[in-house]
């Protein structure tokens, strides 16, 4: 197997009094596609700003190979309205090579915005076109923040599988959040599933199965998405009722890390699912 | 009040340097005689200290030429009696004033609030002025002290007489001699000028505030190469770099000129030496 | 102690309590140049006043209040940060002042001196006009507070929920141009450009809501005018400058405070 | 049929040289769900702008009921830091009731973010507190520009299907923008697709059929998700061919319109694609 | 024409032409107000170096670029926006620097002086100097540009490129407090604070890229120089306020084209 690109050891990151980040592990390979799955407020973009040195973690160690090039794509962009610039200008700032550039936004399926004002391009454009920033700097280890969030259905698709054929002709490793299970768990080699500590990881095939998970995303979310249900109650049953049942089939899965850090992160959702009952249940009642 | 008793001098306060000195010309013993203002501060920026604050409280009689000079005194000063206040240069009839002599302008010269048309208010500066003032401040300081009154009178006579004299004498000087066409750096010169019958040929701005316009400089610099100008006054407080670039190349002659008696020791005669110092240096410069 | 410093005193409490609701929307909305801004189109204003030969404490507040007005319109286009409209508005109307100036002939004017009010010179009256005028901002403010605060964290969302966005950002600019224009005069632009700006920020540090931050800035705000004028007196240093110090001190303090805080908590 | 909550007429919209919009014409009913599908770009967050009447369109005429109360969720939201605000204060902006703001967060699963600032909760956390503000006016008309952009999985179908709730409980209408085609379909009664132009809008089962549907999707997206293959050429090829195939059967299709339309907007994809095929293909080899 | 306009002409000219890059940069990191603070901390440079019996001009230059390393040290929490931190670093440094004032007893010191300097006033020397600084910026501009462009974008986009993120946020901001130090002195520290802004704004709406904005902002910013010399030689006004307002015409103008432009083009 090759060499670690990036190795993250026992990240913690405390905000005041709130516990984001509890002693994270991560790793990654070139050609390695590494996946960040987990709820709203998980900790996915605290642990890869932490990965990539935008912020110091409160406790822990990252280790970089040396003279690693980076392309990151952040979740959110804000350019001020006062510094004129164009897709193609901002594009220059990563790679000096006009053809170059063109390419990369060809890849992207953002050829005619070359000449727009980077301000005035529509949510999902603008996510495209960091995607073309971060392949321009040819990356050894691609770090994407939700790469598709806001991109329409058809590019969607697009972008996943041109994170694959980059994996493939640049031999570059990848760390990418997402909340499309089912797009992204064809392709991933290896999922965490984060949810403040390392819920589970491993293959997907593993993860998906793996109870730690299914307590996470209830199991119907791991399965098709065609098939439309949701039943609130049932899932946080499983909450409580699965943990004991760890069963040995995922490979990669530390057992007894999981079992207290479950422990942890159930406490966590019942705590909320707590305030939410003891609130007024008006919307409650429409899950049902 | 406190001064009534003799034993305690009453205090007097001059806002700048040349209104001190003919204050101790008047008050002599009989009263302190305080500066409020160092000659070198510059009265833009000053913002009155506490303890400044305390002298003007503490003081029997506060003397300042008025708002068009000493503008941040305004404001303390209108909070203060009007028998404690001596202004010399008043601005309370004003408005609808015509300015019916621009330079001869005399004890109650008309002012506006809003608008110092021509007023130049550097009246210390001429004799006839000082006097002026002189004779105000004897007349407030019987007021205070009546006891003295005799002293006051006759320390005023004294001035009189002495300044008389001195204004003869420059009088003359300046008669005799034909003064070569001069400069000045600002228009705060009028009332010696008025007086002794002199006009600067060229004035680089009308106030330090004001700065001249290109057109104006122009002119200026082309006077000055004809060689029309034999002599530049200088000022201690106003340095504009200006006179560097229009003087390059040129044999003039400069002279410093410090209306405010900067360098003029306290003590007796003060006024009078500070005149006869003013009136030679300007002598040397456009004889 | 003697009068004046019960008067500055008092009229510097009034304007801290004011200037701190009124300098957290300065902070908030990346106004803190105006203060400045209002100062120099005051000149303009003393400029134009003997120009037209009017009134000049009328002339310096009708142009304070012109130049929130036209900030308000400029801001529309939103192509422009609001401190570099303000930057251009400062420096135009200081130069258009000191042109303007230089047209009317012969006019002898220490500009500086119209703007330099002196809080140890306040009177009894100045005293009510300030109270008067604080009172009015506090009344709007309390009226409008929660419209005002809406549109400062997202005057779309706000114009859809059915605010007048327009009206009341002008309302805003026009109450933070006309407690400058009055106070300018009577304690001078430092002071009063500097208590809406320093009390509002150095009280960031500690507070979640946006009313504590406002009381917060009062707070800081009345105590550098009482520290202020203790240092004042003891040191001998003008009023206006003191008071300003000893908030910067209470800022740096609050700063420090806040790093020791924050690794007790670690 | 109830009344009219809201029509737009004719509405373009034009930017500088660049069409955005053209002559789009939206109605909304209580108790309707409105969902704007389209790419990037087609403009969706443009014409939501100009039913809110936050920007002036070019051309057309908006009508509202007198006095209509919209709830409005942004695409994006950008605070100050240095303004200190709770998600709670924040909330009561928009409605006084602690009670009723409690109740709002617990619908969309955020209770425990009541006292947290604003600026501090993670991209998918703001999403749901938006969406509790809007529901704070208790609105008659529900404005919402893609509400589960960066919301993870299972609040995704937890929110869909609140506003599912919520217009039926309330009868208010709801116009959505949205990419999630496979979850919003089956809520939705009317889809209108938006490409600058309306390309089809009608009943979702009949523009799921529809050709000019499909030349702007490609068929495979409008079927389950869970098969997951993508042919970029394939999907051009349609562009072309599918338009003088248009059968009869949606009832709501405007023929005539869409034909028109339809020229238009498939000129305006071969013009992006041929741009596209100009420029080193290193990217686009990838797609086959 | 009498050498002084030449000079000024020049001095005029070059300064416009450093201070149309770097203004842009000042526009869009929202550092308006940073030439002013300058200003002010200037003055503290004066009231130190009267203190400690230091040379002025090096008190200065010391204090301004003191004032930027803080800037940067400050902005590195950013819960403040930097023109919160500028208001309370300009009034701070005024504040100071008067108290500081008052505390020396006697000195002969006009203060205006050593701040205003005057365009017409520039002599042999100060040109060299002007020239010299202009031509170490210019390379230093010339050298980092595209980095420095990369962290207005996006600091941390930037930072995770390999780029220097706070070595160059302070390399810029070190440039432009020595422009505005030693322009100050020589031309004036309203007309260098106004070359900085007013040209980079007025030249926002006509351009797509930030080179065009700088080079547009060379061209307003020497043509207003040019044409304000004309106005204070037609009109007689003095040359810097004639320079800021010609400049304040042209974004006028600007505007106004732009606007027909626009309608033109519907
Ligand atoms: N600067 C900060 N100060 C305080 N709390 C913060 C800060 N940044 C993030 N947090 C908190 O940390 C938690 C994790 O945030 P993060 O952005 O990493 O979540 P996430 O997993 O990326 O969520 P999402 O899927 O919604 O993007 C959130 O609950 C947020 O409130
Ligand atoms: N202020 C503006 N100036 C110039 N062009 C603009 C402006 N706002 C939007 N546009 C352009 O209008 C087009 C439509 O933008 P809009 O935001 O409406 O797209 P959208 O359909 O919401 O896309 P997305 O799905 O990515 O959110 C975009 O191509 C954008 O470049
Ligand atoms: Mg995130
Ligand atoms: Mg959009
Ligand atoms: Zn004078």
């Amino acid at each position: 197997m090759s060499e670690y690109l990036l190795q993250a050891k026992q990240i913690s990151m405390v905000y005041g009094q709130q516990t984001v980040l509890q002693a994270v592990d991560l790793t990654i390979r070139a050609g390695e596609i590494v996946t960040l799955i987990g709820p709203n407020g998980a900790g996915k973009t605290t642990l890869v700003k932490a990965v990539l040195g935008l912020i110091e973690p409160s406790l822990g160690q990252i280790i970089r190979q040396p003279g690693l090039r980076i392309g990151y794509m952040p979740q959110r962009l804000h350019v001020d309205p006062s510094l004129p610039i164009t897709v193609g200008r901002f594009l220059r700032l990563a790679h000096p090579s006009k053809a170059a550039i063109k390419e990369a936004l060809a890849e992207v399926g953002t050829s005619h915005l070359l000449n727009n004002p980077l301000q005035s391009i529509s949510g999902g454009e603008l996510q495209r076109v960091l995607l073309a920033r971060a392949l321009l700097r040819d990356p050894q280890l691609l770090v994407l923040d939700e790469p598709v969030q806001g991109v329409d259905i058809a590019g969607q698709t697009e972008l996943y599988q041109l994170i694959e054929t980059l994996r493939e002709r640049h031999q570059c490793g990848v760390l990418m959040v997402s909340h499309d299970l089912h797009l992204v768990m064809a392709q991933t080699d290896t999922v965490i599933c984060l949810n403040q500590h390392v819920c589970c990881h491993g293959h997907p095939e593993h993860v998906s199965t793996d109870p730690a998970y299914l307590a996470l995303f209830g199991e119907k979310y791991s399965q098709a998405l065609a098939v439309y249900h949701h039943d609130h109650d049932h899932e946080h049953d499983i909450h409580g009722d699965v943990i004991p049942d760890e069963s040995g089939n995922s490979p990669n899965h530390d057992h007894s890390q999981c079992g207290h850090n479950h422990h942890h992160g159930s406490h966590q959702h019942s705590n909320k699912h707590n305030e939410q009952k003891q609130d007024e249940q008006k919307g409650g009642q429409g899950h049902a | 009040s406190p001064a009534a008793q003799p034993a305690i001098k009453p205090k007097l306060l001059a806002s700048i340097k040349p209104l001190q000195l003919i204050a101790l010309d008047i008050a002599g013993d009989a009263a302190e005689v305080e500066l409020l203002l160092a000659p070198n501060v510059s009265p833009h920026l000053y913002q009155l200290k506490p303890s400044d604050r305390q002298r003007l409280a503490h003081a029997e009689l506060v003397i300042w030429v008025g708002p068009s000079m000493e503008r941040f005194l305004a404001k303390p000063l209108s909070l203060l009696p009007s028998a404690r206040v001596l202004t010399l240069l008043n601005e309370s009839e004003l408005d609808a004033e015509q300015d019916e002599d621009e330079h001869g302008h005399e004890r109650n010269s008309s002012h506006s609030e809003h608008n110092h048309h021509g007023q130049d208010p550097h009246i210390w500066l001429s004799p006839a002025q000082a006097q002026h003032i002189a004779q105000q401040i004897a007349q407030r300081l019987s007021t205070l002290l009546p006891a003295q009154r005799p002293t006051f009178e006759q320390n005023l006579q004294s001035f009189t007489a002495r300044l008389a004299a001195l204004d003869a004498q420059l009088q003359q000087q300046f008669k005799a001699l034909k003064a070569k066409p001069y400069m000045v750096l600002h228009d705060g010169y009028g009332h010696f000028e008025q007086h002794y019958g002199l006009r600067h040929a060229a004035v680089l701005s009308l106030s330090p505030d004001k700065k001249p316009g290109a057109k104006h400089l122009w002119a200026l610099s082309e006077q000055l190469k004809q060689g029309s100008i034999a002599c530049i006054f200088k000022e201690p407080q106003y340095q504009p770099a200006l006179l560097r670039n229009l003087t390059q190349g040129l044999a003039l002659k400069q002279q410093l000129l410090d209306p405010m008696a900067g360098h003029i020791t306290l003590g007796a005669h003060g006024y009078s030496r500070f005149m006869a110092d003013f009136g030679r240096r300007f002598i040397s410069c456009v004889q | 102690m003697p009068d004046f410093l019960w008067l500055g005193l008092s009229a510097g409490l009034i304007i801290a309590a004011i200037a701190g609701p009124l300098g957290s929307f300065v902070v908030w909305q990346r106004l803190a140049y105006f203060g400045d801004t209002l100062a120099h189109s005051a000149l303009l204003g003393v400029a134009l006043s003997l120009w037209l030969s009017i009134n000049i404490q009328l002339g310096i507040i009708i142009c304070c209040l012109g130049l929130a007005v036209l900030l308000v319109v400029l801001q529309r286009k939103p192509q422009l940060a609001s401190d570099s409209l303000l930057g251009i508005l400062s420096h135009g109307s200081l130069a258009l002042g000191l042109v303007t100036i230089a047209l009317i002939d012969d006019v002898r004017l220490d500009l500086n001196a119209y703007l330099f009010g002196d809080l140890l010179a306040v009177s009894q009256q100045d005293l009510y006009w300030i109270g008067g005028v604080a009172l009015a901002l506090a009344l709007t403010l309390w009226r409008n507070w929660n419209s005002l605060l809406a549109i400062t964290v997202h005057p779309e969302l706000a114009q859809v929920e059915g605010l007048p966005v327009e009206r009341l950002r002008l309302t805003l600019m026009l109450m933070i141009a006309l407690l400058v224009a009055i106070a300018m005069k009577i304690i001078g632009v430092l002071l009063i450009t500097a208590l809406l700006i320093i009390p509002a920020a150095a009280s960031r540090k500690f507070v979640t809501s946006p009313e504590q931050m406002a009381a917060t800035a009062i707070a800081i705000g009345c105590g550098s005018v009482a520290g202020g004028l203790g240092l004042s007196l003891s040191l001998d240093t003008p009023a206006g400058p003191s008071i300003v110090v000893f908030a910067i001190g209470l800022f740096l303090v609050a700063g420090l405070a806040n790093t020791a805080l924050s690794s007790v908590k670690k």
